[in-house]
């Protein structure tokens, strides 16, 4: 039982391989890839220092700039959190195509929402 | 057997009922209520939405009985407003949404794709606790004086100006939704992950496809919902403004929000319909269905556009006119694939060998109802017409040729389809076709005449009307008396057939699928081994080679 | 048995002389409706045809009596494409042909004669421009452009005219737009037709279509002694509007004189077409209007006029050409520059000529 | 016909395969009996825990998406009523709520190398980081309703008209012109998004708390260190989103525009 238990241990490389379905082709999740703490301490003092930068930007007058600069800095930091912290980086192409088809429609809902909002004012309506 | 029917039953003399199947594997009340057999799932939503649908059903009866007349006089016009919203609430989120996912889909993707049960068996069951949950808070809230705000809790009235239980419905929806989103959920990773060997994409029946579809849109679109109905509740109980013109906030973005799920929840409703008519025409004409591949993408592209088409429900409330150009395109592009599905299946009979099971005769109303029902949709989406025909009886008559000439004849094709593998027995077939004849013809007299009465421009939800109306209301409700009796039917003989129904065998319509190469009940867990896939679907030859080959070695 | 019959010929009867299949037509915009409403007819009927003819037709030919074995078929690209691109084109043709209607009603013609109609539970209300109020009915002259500027005092309603193909909703907030040019004498309905609780099914009304001469006797006896723009021009004054808005050079807010229908440039950088929606918004919500050139010191008038006081004040602004009545009224009034901050809640109604108390004081703020 | 379980595949198939190696041998106790293979259920569970974020975007998406409309019309009150937030309360819970993954990461980690009392200690971590936040909130909320800042509850745009009244906030942005009344008022639509956003935010906090602390429990039972990580797995991506939540309602809701 043990070593059975062993042979599908959640090591890095440790699965027993194809046993299953050779038509899938996202099996292969690699959910056992285990990151190394480094990469989590590295990505954790990077999204600190940005938070930080995010934070000083916001006292500088940029114009318009300053929701620009503070939304890139965000998409950035949740970029790393989503592709480290949730191991994308590493997952399968379903998993992405996952995350994608969310921001994709979110992005849907805003456009296509704005597209009323902007073009309200244009000519008597 | 007479030679213009497919159906094989094994000799009824000595024919017995599979001694093991998922209904007899456990007895007993708990057995059932904590099951995590997808089957048995299955069957405790198809006996509360039916309990559902009747109650809907009979709200519907009280709504055609007071347009009787042109007065309010059957009920005040405040009774009139709760029993029309309480017939919206329940009918689409309790009934329309839940009905082919959650009962046909739920008994048959693990079967169709050769799983065992679905990938996540709890959280399935939680789903259907949710939607008793949903359910009961809204009966609490019909039965503690109901909510008169209509199905589509438009604000500011659902926020400011009614006193009815709109917290309780509003979050009883919120909680429904969820369901609706684990029902989805569970579905795309089943058919991801669960697919036995063999099963390949193109290999999956088009049920499965047009499911997936739907699942798409439950996952990505209910979300909206809740939060839309989260911001009303939060907005009637605190005042956060959002939705507030007295505030500053903007009654339209509801609308927007609203409709972005409610529109897709439309084809979460049809698309799991389209499914079942592949399979029973298919069935029925011995065919491969015409053109595979571009039905399964029909159904994909109508989630996908789905999503675009939104504002054609807001085309008179004073939006931006250029945005109603682009969402006006978006929906006649979304029409296209609907017209794809309906000229594939007409191809399907194209040299087949058709018979004519009660299915069939429900799939055939289907295709009629739903071609008129979708060719009514792009009146609507054409703005110019929109104009005049928006929010009369004209827009009833259409979402009621979708809703239920399309999805509920589907549904109702399917659980004749079906019946014989969830039970073991077959309905009484004569019977069942008059039900489907009557109804098919009581939906015409009710639902007809009402096109007519919104192009005269009767308004939707009015109590009481001008006089001149009266004579397409009369028809109309004639025709739903005669609808109910059409419903009525098959719930009677269905429950009838659970005992005296002939043994059906199993594969009494020699169909393809994987669901009719197992015993009928099935196994709790489905397949005693899982299946290897090696033929495409709908393979008709491969069917009767088989046959020949047990026949041989029999 | 004879009550019976007689029971069942009465409402025979009803029913033949009270009985409509198609609305009548009495607007410019209905027939041309109604022609692509057919067009669509025509099509769906072909498609329907389409449809019932090959499932019937196949049925038949394909029975399992006729044809006892299928022949398998895959399917056929040519096949696909043919029903793809003959629904698409339709489409597109209809898509072309309803978004050209769908403009026509919703822009109103320069000449067309406003009048303004709020919506509230559960009746509807028009302000004509000569003062003439009524509810629940709306008295139009034939052959004569009508924009109607529609708003709602509470929920959503909507403006619904059957013989006339128009509907437009009425928002809470917001002016919104529709017109139309009769065509037919005649009373016909008016619907409201976006739920609006519990007597929704009560705010109907009439639309009275009149000839020009009986247009003319109905306005004489209906009018209330003042005009729209009159009622207004007494706001204006007892608003005290006037002394910001004065029309002299170096006065704190903008000429409003002949500023309806033009193009305006605001201190935020934006430009803005001034029509009614626009005043409204900028009596209620100054401050995002400021005009180019002065600074935000106009106060906000939310809550302290009427529905129908900014009616006046918008249709009074629209009619000012000139800026000599507004200096008339100043000069006859005694500028008291001390007084206290904010513009009173005098109201429409208090009337008169005689503003009781002044404009905001005066803190400098000039124009820069 | 009637036995037609044996004959599932095509007559010119292979006799029928047992399928997966489940049936030869025993699997490991966690493994559902309707899944062929340790590595399916886990691939499953992931995409399912994926979904269901999938469904998280939309949800907040719908907030986000109101959010972006009224700060467009009403960017003057937006901006006053984002300097009535506290950007050291702000930032200092972001700081909280990214160690908070950190650990939460590190946990995963600890799981996954079967190291039981890390992975507690990393849990407890995680568990405490989140009541911090909860608690950070709570006291800004505090504030705002101290401040009469809370939609309809007594609100007042005092703070907004005359700034002069509000020391602690004039006196950091002393250059903020006190807002016509027209505008003030828009304000309230500001909090109330603001609280809808936090609110919102704070109850997913509360329910991934409420789930860290039956972990931990679990987890002290060695639970999670036996090679079955799924479930530490998901409720570390649960953990991950709510932070990603924040990491965008911080810039939006705090930060407009601090330049005084």
């Amino acid at each position: 039982m043990s070593a059975h238990n062993d042979s599908h241990a959640m090591q890095p490389h440790g699965g027993t391989g194809h046993d299953h379905d050779p038509n899938e082709q996202d099996v292969h999740d690699t959910l056992n890839h285990v990151v190394s703490p480094v990469i989590y301490i590295t990505v954790a003092a990077i999204l600190l220092v940005l938070t930080g930068v995010t934070a000083a930007v916001s006292f500088v007058d940029l114009g318009v700039f300053n929701a620009v600069v503070a939304l890139f800095i965000a998409c950035f930091k949740a970029s790393i959190v989503v592709l480290f912290f949730m191991h994308v980086k590493y997952s399968s192409k379903l998993t992405k195509l996952t995350l994608f088809s969310g921001l994709f429609l979110f992005c849907v809902l805003i456009a296509l929402t704005l597209s009323d909002y902007t073009t309200r004012a244009w000519g008597r309506w | 057997m007479s030679t213009d029917t497919i159906v094989r039953l094994p000799d009824q003399s000595t024919a017995r009922l599979p001694k093991v199947n998922f209904i007899t594997k456990e007895n007993g009340l708990l057995s059932w209520l904590l099951t995590g057999d997808h089957k048995r799932i299955a069957t405790l939503y198809l006996i509360s939405i039916t309990f559902f649908f009747a109650i809907g059903g009979a709200l519907a009866g009280l709504i055609r009985l007071e347009l009787l007349t042109p007065q309010s006089d059957l009920m005040s016009t405040d009774t009139y407003n709760k029993v029309f919203s309480m017939h919206g609430i329940i009918m689409v989120f309790l009934f329309l949404v839940p009905s082919i996912p959650a009962t046909l889909g739920n008994f048959l993707m693990p079967l169709m794709i050769g799983a065992k049960d679905l990938a996540l068996p709890k959280i399935n069951l939680l789903s259907w606790y949710l939607y008793i949950i949903a359910g009961g808070m809204i009966l609490y809230s019909m039965m503690t004086g109901g909510v008169d705000t209509g199905w589509t809790f438009t604000v500011p009235l659902s926020t400011h100006y009614v006193n009815t239980n709109v917290i309780t419905t509003g979050l009883a929806i919120f909680v429904a939704g969820f369901s609706s989103v684990f029902t989805g959920l569970n579905f795309i990773v089943t058919i991801h992950k669960m697919r036995a060997p063999g099963m390949t994409w193109f290999r999956l029946p088009l049920f499965v496809w047009s499911n997936y579809a739907a699942s798409i849109l439950m996952v990505l679109g209910t979300p909206v919902l809740a939060i839309t109905l989260v911001l009303v509740v939060l907005e009637r109980a605190f005042g956060i403004g959002v939705f507030d013109p007295a505030k500053g906030g903007d009654p339209i973005l509801f609308q927007h929000l609203f409709w972005f799920y409610s529109h897709p929840a439309v084809y979460i409703m049809i698309l799991p319909g389209m499914g079942v008519i592949s399979e029973v025409i298919s069935t029925f004409s011995r065919k491969r269905v015409f053109g595979y591949t571009a039905v399964a993408f029909s159904s994909v592209a109508i989630a996908v556009f789905a999503f675009f088409v939104w504002e054609h429900h807001m085309f008179i409330m004073g939006v931006s006119n250029y945005s109603t150009l682009v969402f006006s395109l978006l929906t006649m592009l979304v029409a296209v694939p609907s017209a794809i599905k309906i000229f594939n299946w007409s191809f399907t009979l194209y040299k087949g060998s058709i018979t004519f099971e009660t299915p069939m005769l429900y799939s055939f109303g289907f295709m009629g109802l739903f071609t008129i029902g979708g060719l009514t949709g792009v009146f609507l989406a054409s703005t110019g017409t929109d104009i005049h025909l928006t929010e009369t009886y004209f827009i009833v008559a259409h979402f009621h040729f979708v809703m239920v000439g399309g999805m509920l004849m589907a549904f109702l094709s399917g659980i004749h389809f079906w019946w014989p593998k969830w039970t073991g027995r077959m309905y009484p077939e004569k019977i069942s076709q008059l039900a489907a004849l009557i109804t098919f013809i009581g939906f015409n007299l009710t639902f007809f005449p009402q096109f007519i009465l919104g192009m005269l421009g009767m308004p939707r939800r009015y109590a009481a009307y001008p006089p001149e109306f009266q004579v397409l209301n009369v028809f109309s409700t004639a025709g739903a008396t005669i609808l109910g009796i059409g419903y009525l039917l098959p719930i009677l003989y269905l429950t009838w057939s659970l005992k005296y129904g002939e043994i059906a065998g199993d594969n009494p319509w020699q169909a393809t699928g994987l669901e009719w190469q197992i015993q009928s009940p099935p196994l709790t867990e489905n397949f005693p081994e899982i299946p290897i896939v090696d033929y495409e679907a709908y393979d008709y030859e491969w069917l009767e080679r088989k046959e020949k080959e047990v026949t041989r070695v029999g | 048995m004879e009550h019976i019959s007689h029971v069942l010929w009465q409402f025979l009867v009803k029913w033949m002389t009270n009985f409509a299949l198609f609305p009548p037509e009495a607007s410019k915009i209905a027939p041309q409706m109604d022609a692509l409403f057919f067009f669509m007819v025509l099509i769906s009927l072909i498609g329907l045809t389409v449809v019932v003819l090959l499932v019937i037709g196949f049925s038949i030919l394909y029975s399992k009596k006729r044809h006892p074995v299928a022949v398998q078929i895959e399917g056929s690209t040519l096949l696909e494409a043919t029903w793809t691109i003959i629904p698409l084109g339709l489409f597109l043709v209809i898509f072309v042909w309803g978004s050209l209607i769908y403009f026509r009603v919703y822009t109103p013609p320069a000449n067309a004669m406003n009048i303004y109609v709020v919506g509230k539970q559960w009746m509807w209300k028009a302000e004509h421009p000569g003062g003439q109020h009524e509810i629940n009915s709306l008295h139009i002259p034939i052959g004569r452009p009508i924009q109607l500027t529609l708003i709602s005092q509470d929920v959503f309603h909507s403006f619904s005219i059957p013989a006339f193909r128009v509907k437009r909703e009425a928002i809470p907030g917001r002016y919104t737009n529709v017109w139309f040019e009769a065509t037919q004498t005649g009373t016909y309905h008016l619907f409201c037709t976006q739920y609006c609780g519990t007597n929704h099914s009560a705010m109907i009304g009439d639309i009275v279509v009149l000839s020009p001469d009986d247009y003319k006797k109905w306005l004489s006896e209906s009018t209330s002694g003042m005009s729209l723009a009159q009622n207004g021009e007494r706001l204006f004054a007892s608003l005290s509007c006037n002394a910001c808005h004065s029309g002299k050079p170096g006065s704190r807010g903008p000429n409003l004189a002949g500023i309806f229908g033009s193009e305006i440039h605001l201190a935020n950088g934006s430009t803005a077409q001034v029509n009614e929606a626009y005043l409204r918004d900028a009596i209620l919500n100054p401050s995002d209007h400021v005009a180019q050139g002065y600074v935000p010191i106009m106060p906000t008038y939310q809550g302290q006029i009427s529905e129908d006081g900014i009616i006046s004040l918008v249709e009074y602004i629209k009619t000012m050409n000139s800026n000599d009545r507004v200096e008339q009224t100043l000069n006859t009034t005694t500028l008291l520059p001390e007084s206290e901050g904010k513009a009173t809640t005098a109201g429409q109604k208090s009337g008169g000529a005689n503003p009781a108390k002044q404009a905001p004081a005066s803190q400098g703020m000039v124009k820069q | 016909m009637s036995d037609s379980t044996t004959a599932l595949h095509g007559p010119h198939s292979d006799p029928p395969v047992v399928h997966g190696a489940h049936t030869a041998h025993e699997h490991p106790p966690y493994q559902r009996h309707h899944f062929a293979s340790m590595e399916q259920q886990v691939d499953t569970t992931s995409f399912a825990m994926w979904l269901f974020l999938l469904t998280e975007i939309m949800f907040f998406g719908g907030l986000f998406c109101s959010y972006l409309i009224f700060r467009n019309w009403y960017y003057p009150a937006f901006v006053a009523a984002s300097h009535q937030l506290s950007i050291k309360e702000g930032t200092a819970n972001t700081a909280v709520l990214i160690v908070s993954s950190f650990t939460m990461a590190m946990g995963v980690w600890c799981a996954e190398t079967r190291r039981k009392g890390a992975l507690v200690l990393c849990l407890c971590l995680t568990f405490v980081l989140g009541l911090v936040f909860l608690g950070i909130k709570y006291d800004e909320y505090h504030e705002k309703y101290e401040k009469h800042h809370v939609p309809s509850w007594h609100y007042s745009t005092k703070s907004f008209t005359d700034p002069a009244s509000d020391p602690e906030v004039h006196n950091a942005y002393p250059d903020d012109k006190p807002l016509p009344l027209d505008m003030a008022r828009h304000t309230e639509v500001y909090f109330g998004l603001y609280f809808a956003m936090t609110g919102m935010h704070a109850l997913h906090m509360i329910i991934g708390i409420s789930i860290l602390g039956f972990m931990i429990f679990r987890a002290r039972a060695g639970a999670y260190t036996n090679g079955h990580v799924t479930f530490v797995n998901n409720f570390g991506l649960y953990w991950h989103f709510v932070d990603i939540v924040w990491i965008f309602l911080y810039p939006l809701l705090y930060l407009i525009s601090r330049h005084a």
